[in-house]
């Protein structure tokens, strides 16, 4: 099943021409940042230290909210853990070399693991982002409140002071501080620029898609949390050395929302509008806010829910988005490995029912499907199809009877791990993800198979024949460095379906494939279909209403009707029963 | 002032990017049953929802005795005396009979009147008020939704496949009820059908739809059943 | 970056020069105290009272001749009540504006935020609120009251009134939690018995649960000491509420507070070191200048403005006394040097903190404050053996 | 006999100062970060209302009032546009609440103020003394509770929130005008949270962030409620009564995150809550 690539596919230069520019930009900057203290003044250099720690800060809110559609208050509770772990550390333990690298790693280590406590907490299958967002609001609220009551040992309010720093003097922490921050901008700007960067777009645009393309959601956004969780334990780290104080309001959720604040007035999903817009809007505030300070604040709330109503993307929406002109990426075939076509049944589904409430959906569906078979599943609205289809690639819906696929009982699996079985499912509506190109896409799908790479991006796709197929015979082969929200409706069912068998999945689901397709998008369709089962042992379960597109490529229609399976058999003697006739003419009843 | 109520002119619309209606030409007189038939996914339902005001019309146009209605919300339309029986999620489970009821009335009308409407259908409903809508069976429901359309005594009804999945008597129910408004009251009624036996026989013309469009038409007589079953058959 | 500096809309307040006489032909370099302080946050309540009794002793010793014959002018600046804000507060005035001497009363996170950056930018910092105590910096002296001061008083009175039980209750935050520990141990040491202690976090508002439990406890008496402002409102209104008439001592209550609360205060024991009612020449005349200078605008002083009045003058007592602004005779001529003002004679002699005479208020009916004891010399105990 | 007092009057408290913010969550599926300071708007139409001279008690239908205009405007400039950016609402709300809070600082300035209680001193209540107040609010929130169940149940509005909430695409199709119900349950639910502010009045100071920490508890209670009444009245009972006797018996400052930790942790394990299907 796993077609592990051997020869790996050209890695893209990271530094294309546009690359070029911005890594000029950042050694500037990096010059900049080591020569500043020579001609700013200690004020600005001591307010510019803190300004650039908090653009770190907004760089970890915009990866969750901007880029992967997390919005959290929260991210200040991992910073105060960061930094009260050091301020703890030095205060209790004392000073020393030893004592600072322990500090380093405990800041570093307490945030990630309250992180990941975090993440579980609201990550599951079927969490809502409201949830997770009420839940980041809670934790720095209990941390703050930790804090308060330590008394002595937190410092309770008055927060800890006095403490051993390194002793760096303030001009090098400038420079501490720039250096990191221009290497943790760098960085993230590379990886959400890389193949891994897609992924976190994906489960931002359409986490639905992502996980039927096997890419384990929660697990990534968990896994996130925490790295992030890390990287503000660190900055808390240098806050607590730089600033030489730390108070319970660096974990409290009103600086929390402050990075929000940076992050949307910056400009989302940009990672240098937020860091500039921390560092904005901490120095003007510094600037400013010392004499006016409510209206200061007005100022930034007005400002705040403009920007959010009018202008989603901040201040860096204004400018001119540069249309992403990456060089189509090569595609490469992978050899074609038949599937063995065994006698044993692929999925079986016994004694299936499922309901809402009092509403029963499907009752008694039996089904055996082996390698190679193409089952068309008819039947009138309302008969139960889409729901059946649910039922088979995702284990956690509540049902009665058995599902079982490649030998393993589903039961409790959510849809990546039914995906990692062996399934691929396409939706009626085309799932796809919007903001991106069709490459993209494609390489998303293969994701499982080929470990996206957080540096860069594979410039060569591997897909199997039968993908490359659909994309030659609708043309999008010649499109792959196209966005997606600008292809036909017929491109889109095409792309998805692409992406599906790119999966090399055993058993395909699909869900009305045709609809709204023109004729002769709906014959290719249908080849690439007979070609996938009768020559390369696929097994596809297909819902239809088009009976005469269903005539054309099945071996097997099973007749679905007010959620029962009143009918299984081979094409003409279903077809021509009276018993279809009579169910599609409205005149079968219980 | 023709006897065209109803005016439907290369209709176009759907969700998304996609185009389900396209070009979807189809006229309702005066005091007439239409039959609207055609396979599932053919935009039949796409075709009520975008008369109704309830998805956004993308080409053509609708006019209600010759005013075009291109854009009004339902609300509008109700006003105007068209009825509409949706087929999607049509009732609130939750909801008591009697207050699926009242949420289709409209300003002063009460709901004492309104009863008595239901009452020449279909006064069983009458006796079961206080029921939940989601615990009567299938056949019930559907009477009640055709009860709610009728009961604001429409001049324009709009069915959306109201036989569907119900047993033969109820359904006899139902072609009773229906001819019953069009003899006392002279509505006009587009059901949209998949059940040949029932559209045809309330019916006194028949349309067939095929991706989007309207394909063929004619009156109800005893060869359309072949000619509909052609189109809709395997 | 002078750019930057005027720019900058810090409040520089000049000193009204009109009134200012000649000074000095020699260094007529103005002499700038920097006054970071909550204008907005927590204390923005009591800052306005703070920053008016400031420019009046500033107005008082320019139209005197200023200090050394040079003219002193103040840069207030925001520090939001809180550590972040104070931190660049404190980096604008130390670096930016270059003060003299910071003198300020502030929350104490916004303190701790501060003393690093006038340890690094080698200025003097006179601390004129009250505080839970232990704070120290060779750069800082203090001339409010410690526990030590502030808690004597009233539990003395509560035990010669014949209460032996007491309930503790207070915000959870390092005021509360210091003064009350404080409270413990010297009631336990006066022989009185602590039936409970509970806190509420800062900002919580819903004390039934503790007031429940001081009606089970058989308290006597109850001693509070909570966050200023809302939950000390928040909680002597429910105390009220819930018909609990045992004697109450509240130990983070001002007048202005008990005032606004009307009825709900009276009786009340409070104790401090400064009160409108002193009787004193000098807090007469404090008060009528305050009144001149601001007239219907005039904040009614309290325990926190006044202390800060009387340290703009100890520090020009000091500079008077080393014979300069250079921090290190400042911070050396400090401890030497006193001021008779409206509380009565203050040096900050002890381990940079003030003995200082302490008053016993009770709230009247009209939320009017009336004296009814004063203990002379209070010695603040071991703040800061190692300076 | 004083832990149950302590209870269900705690109970009423989180249910009256929820019941707004609830009434926006539940029809129009966001949380609203404004309702903050909508308490706090509430509570300074008493200072204002007994500033001018007027019974405390006529500063109640004046809340109701304001809150309901206030409500109004911020539907239709700020959250009517946000309806399917749900988090973007989530934000432009936040942000609304800190414009509020700023404009009454300016306005009023921040000291607290203290307008005159609406009941005052105690009952007994089998022998002990309780706060009259407090038992006063037990009534308003059992009074607020079942004008909740009789406006949906009863009332053209409440069926019509309901379907809305419900199905509303069918809600649309029977000619309701959805629009008006979404301004209208906005409104509803700011003169309500404005109504809580005054109802707070008598047991905290007014100033200009007091609504904040009522803030976490009532969106949490929310999140467990869903969009029943009932629901809503059973969590403020069971988690008033977790929070009463954590603090009673352990600490009260546990007592003060209860609330917020228990509703987390239930919604991770039953994801539903107190909302039943």
């Amino acid at each position: 099943m796993a077609d592990r690539v051997h020869s790996s596919p050209k890695r893209g230069r990271l530094l294309t021409r546009h690359g070029t520019g911005l890594a000029l930009l950042g050694l500037l900057t990096l010059a900049l940042v080591l020569l500043g203290p020579l001609f700013l003044d200690r004020f600005t250099q001591n307010v510019l230290t803190r300004s650039m720690i908090y653009a770190m800060m907004a760089i970890t809110v915009d990866l969750l909210w901007g880029y992967t559609g997390i919005l959290t208050f929260g991210q200040s509770a991992f910073f105060g853990a960061g930094a009260y772990a050091t301020a703890l550390i030095l205060t209790h333990v004392g000073g020393g070399a030893q004592n600072f690298a322990l500090a380093l790693v405990l800041s570093v280590i307490l945030p990630m693991a309250l992180a990941a406590l975090v993440g579980w907490l609201s990550f599951y299958h079927k969490s809502t982002p409201l949830y997770a967002s009420v839940i980041s609001l809670v934790v720095p609220i209990v941390l703050s409140q930790a804090i308060f009551a330590g008394g002595s040992f937190t410092g309770s309010s008055s927060g800890l002071v006095g403490y051993p720093v390194m002793k760096l003097g303030a001009a090098n922490y400038f420079r501490l501080a720039g250096v990191a921050l221009i290497l943790f901008a760098g960085l993230a700007w590379i990886i959400v620029r890389s193949d891994a960067g897609r992924v976190l777009i994906a489960i931002r645009d359409n986490p639905l898609r992502a996980a039927y393309l096997g890419i384990r959601t929660q697990r990534v956004q968990i896994i996130l949390m925490t790295v992030l969780g890390g990287v503000a334990g660190l900055c808390g780290f240098l806050y607590a050395n730089a600033g030489r104080i730390v108070a319970p309001e660096i974990a409290g959720f009103g600086f929390g929302t402050q990075m929000i604040v940076w992050t949307a007035l910056g400009g989302r999903a940009s990672i240098f509008g937020p860091a500039l817009g921390a560092i904005g809007i901490d120095y003007l505030g510094a600037q400013l806010s010392g004499s006016m300070p409510y209206v200061w604040q007005l100022i930034i709330g007005v400002l705040f829910v403009v920007m959010i109503l009018f202008m989603p993307r901040g201040l860096a929406g204004l400018l001119p988005r540069r249309q992403r002109t990456a060089a189509a990426p090569t595609l490469a075939t992978l050899p074609d490995r038949p599937q063995e076509s065994s006698k044993d049944a692929l999925l079986s589904v016994t004694g299936l029912r499922k309901a809402y409430g009092n509403f029963v959906v499907l009752d008694g569906i039996e089904l055996e499907v082996r390698p190679g078979e193409l089952i068309s599943v008819v039947g009138p609205n309302g008969a139960g199809k889409t729901t059946f289809l649910r039922c088979l690639s995702d284990g956690t819906e509540t049902i009665q009877g058995t599902i079982t696929l490649a030998g393993q009982n589903i039961a409790g699996r959510p849809p990546e791990d039914v995906v990692a079985l062996g399934i691929g499912r396409k939706f009626q509506v085309a799932s796809v993800f919007e903001s991106m190109t069709v490459a993209e896409c494609l390489r998303l799908a293969r994701a499982t198979h080929e470990r996206p790479t957080l540096w860069n991006r594979a410039s060569g796709i591997h897909l199997p024949s039968a993908a490359l197929d659909i994309l030659a015979l609708t043309g999008l082969d010649k499109k792959l460095a196209e966005p997606v929200s600008g292809l036909s409706h017929g491109m889109r069912q095409s792309l998805e379906l692409a992406m599906v068998v790119a999966m090399l999945p055993r058993l395909i689901l699909l869900d009305e494939p045709t609809a709204g397709l023109t004729k002769a998008e709906r014959t290719l369709i249908g080849e690439v279909l007979k070609r996938l089962t009768q020559e390369l042992g696929y097994a596809a379960i297909l819902i239809e209403h088009d009976l005469d597109f269903v005539k054309e490529i099945s071996q097997r229609i099973v007749v679905l009707h007010q959620g029962r399976l009143v009918m299984d058999g081979p094409v003409e003697e279903v077809v021509n029963s009276e018993l279809v006739r009579s169910i599609y003419s409205g005149m079968a009843h219980d | 002032m023709t006897d065209d109520r109803l005016v439907i002119e290369a209709l176009t619309s759907g969700y998304g990017e996609t185009d389900i209606l396209q070009g979807a030409t189809l006229t309702l007189r005066r005091g007439e049953i239409l039959a609207l038939m055609g396979r599932n996914g053919m935009g039949k339902t796409t075709l009520l929802k975008t008369v109704m005001g309830l998805i956004p019309t993308r080409g053509g146009r609708v006019s209600l005795d010759g005013v075009p209605i291109n854009g009004k919300p339902p609300a509008w339309l109700l006003a105007q005396g068209v009825g509409y029986a949706p087929q999607e999620l049509p009732l609130f489970q939750d909801l008591s009979i009697r207050d699926n009821l009242r949420l289709a009335l409209r300003g002063d009308r009460d709901l004492a009147t309104a009863l008595k409407i239901v009452e020449r259908n279909f006064p069983f409903l009458l006796e079961r008020l206080d029921q939940l809508a989601g615990t009567l069976s299938g056949g019930e429901q559907k009477m009640l939704i055709l009860s709610r359309a009728l009961m604001t005594e429409p001049d324009i009804l709009l069915i959306d496949e109201i036989s569907e999945g119900i047993q033969p008597s109820v359904v006899q129910r139902i072609e009773t009820a229906l001819k019953a408004e069009r003899e006392q009251r002279g509505v006009s009624i587009l059901v949209v059908e998949q059940n040949l036996g029932f559209a045809l026989g309330v019916a006194d013309r028949w349309a067939v739809m095929k991706l989007g469009q309207i394909v063929d038409e004619g009156a109800c007589d005893a060869a359309s059943r072949e000619t509909v079953l052609k189109h809709l058959s395997i | 970056m002078k750019q930057m500096k005027s720019m900058r809309f810090g409040l520089l307040l000049a000193s009204a020069l009109a009134t200012t006489p000649a000074f000095a032909q020699g260094d007529a370099t103005p002499i700038t105290i920097g006054v970071p302080v909550g204008l907005s946050g927590a204390n923005s309540v009591v800052a306005p009272a703070v920053v008016q009794a400031t420019e009046l002793a500033v107005d008082q010793i320019n139209a005197a001749g200023g200090i050394l014959g040079r003219p002193v002018k103040i840069a207030v600046a925001d520090d939001a009540s809180g550590a972040a804000g104070a931190q660049t507060a404190y980096n604008t005035l130390v670096f930016q504006d270059d003060v003299d001497v910071v003198i300020t009363m502030e929350t104490s996170a916004a303190r701790n935020a501060g003393i690093p950056i006038v340890e690094e930018g080698e200025k003097p910092f006179i601390y004129s609120s009250f505080y839970e105590g232990r704070s120290c910096s060779p750069n800082m002296f203090v001339n409010g009251w410690v526990p030590e001061q502030q808690v004597p008083p009233v539990v003395e009175k509560l035990l010669a009134d014949g209460a032996k039980n007491f309930f503790l209750i207070g915000s959870d935050y390092a005021f509360g939690r210091g003064m009350l520990e404080f409270s413990r141990k010297y009631i336990e040491e006066k022989g009185g018995k602590i039936v409970g202690e509970e806190y509420l976090p800062m900002d919580g508002s819903d004390w039934t649960a503790i007031l429940s439990n001081l009606r089970s406890a058989g308290a006597d008496a109850v001693i509070t000491s909570t966050a200023g402002g809302t939950p000390n409102v928040t909680l002597t209104k429910q105390l009220r509420a819930s018909g609990i008439s045992i004697p109450y001592a509240n130990l983070a209550v001002d007048e202005g507070t008990a005032k606004a609360m009307g009825a709900d205060a009276a009786g009340i024991l409070i104790s401090a070191s400064y009160l409108t009612a002193i009787d004193t020449p000098e807090n007469k005349d404090f008060m009528a200048a305050l009144q001149k200078k601001f007239g219907a605008e005039m904040r009614t002083p309290n325990d926190l403005s006044t202390p800060q009045y009387e340290a703009v003058y100890l520090y020009k007592a000091a500079v008077e006394k080393a014979g300069s602004t250079k921090t290190e005779d400042v911070l050396a001529a400090l401890p030497q040097v006193s001021f008779k003002g409206p509380r009565g004679e203050v040096s900050m002699s002890k381990q940079h903190h003030a003995p200082l005479t302490m008053y016993l208020g009770e709230v009247q009916a009209d939320g009017s404050v009336k004296v009814v004891a004063d203990f002379p010399n209070v010695d603040p105990g071991e703040q800061c053996p190692d300076l | 006999m004083a832990l149950l007092l302590d209870i269900a009057t705690t109970a009423a408290l989180l249910f009256i100062v929820s019941a707004g913010l609830f009434v926006i969550f539940g029809v129009l599926k966001i949380i609203n970060f404004a309702h903050a300071a909508w308490l706090t708007i509430g509570a300074y139409t008493t200072v204002v209302a007994t500033k001018m001279g007027l019974s405390p008690w006529l500063s109640l239908p004046l809340a109701v009032l304001v809150g309901g205009l206030l409500g109004a405007v911020t539907e239709i400039a700020i959250v009517r546009p946000l309806y399917r950016r749900s988090l973007d609402a989530i934000l432009a709300t936040w942000g609304l609440g800190v414009v509020i809070v700023q404009v009454i600082t300016l306005t009023f300035g921040r000291d607290m103020q203290m307008p005159p209680a609406l009941i005052t001193g105690t009952v007994d209540v089998l022998g002990l003394p309780y706060s009259s107040y407090r038992l006063f609010l037990l009534v308003a929130a059992v009074i607020m509770a079942l004008a909740f169940v009789l406006v949906l149940e009863r009332t053209r509005l409440g069926l019509n929130a309901q379907a809305v909430i419900m199905n509303e695409t069918l809600a649309r199709a029977l000619g309701i005008n959805t629009s008006r119900v979404r301004l209208v349950t906005f409104m509803l639910g700011s003169a309500i949270a404005a109504l809580a502010g005054v109802l707070l009045t008598p047991l905290s100071s007014v100033d200009p962030t007091m609504g904040i920490s009522w803030l976490i508890g009532a969106f949490m209670l929310v999140m467990v409620s869903g969009t029943s009444v009932t629901a809503l009245a059973l969590a403020c009972l069971c988690f008033g009564a977790a929070q009463v006797l954590v603090s009673t018996w352990i600490s009260p400052i546990l007592g003060s995150v209860t609330v917020a930790v228990l509703c987390a942790v239930m919604l991770r394990l039953h994801p539903k809550g107190f909302a039943r299907g």
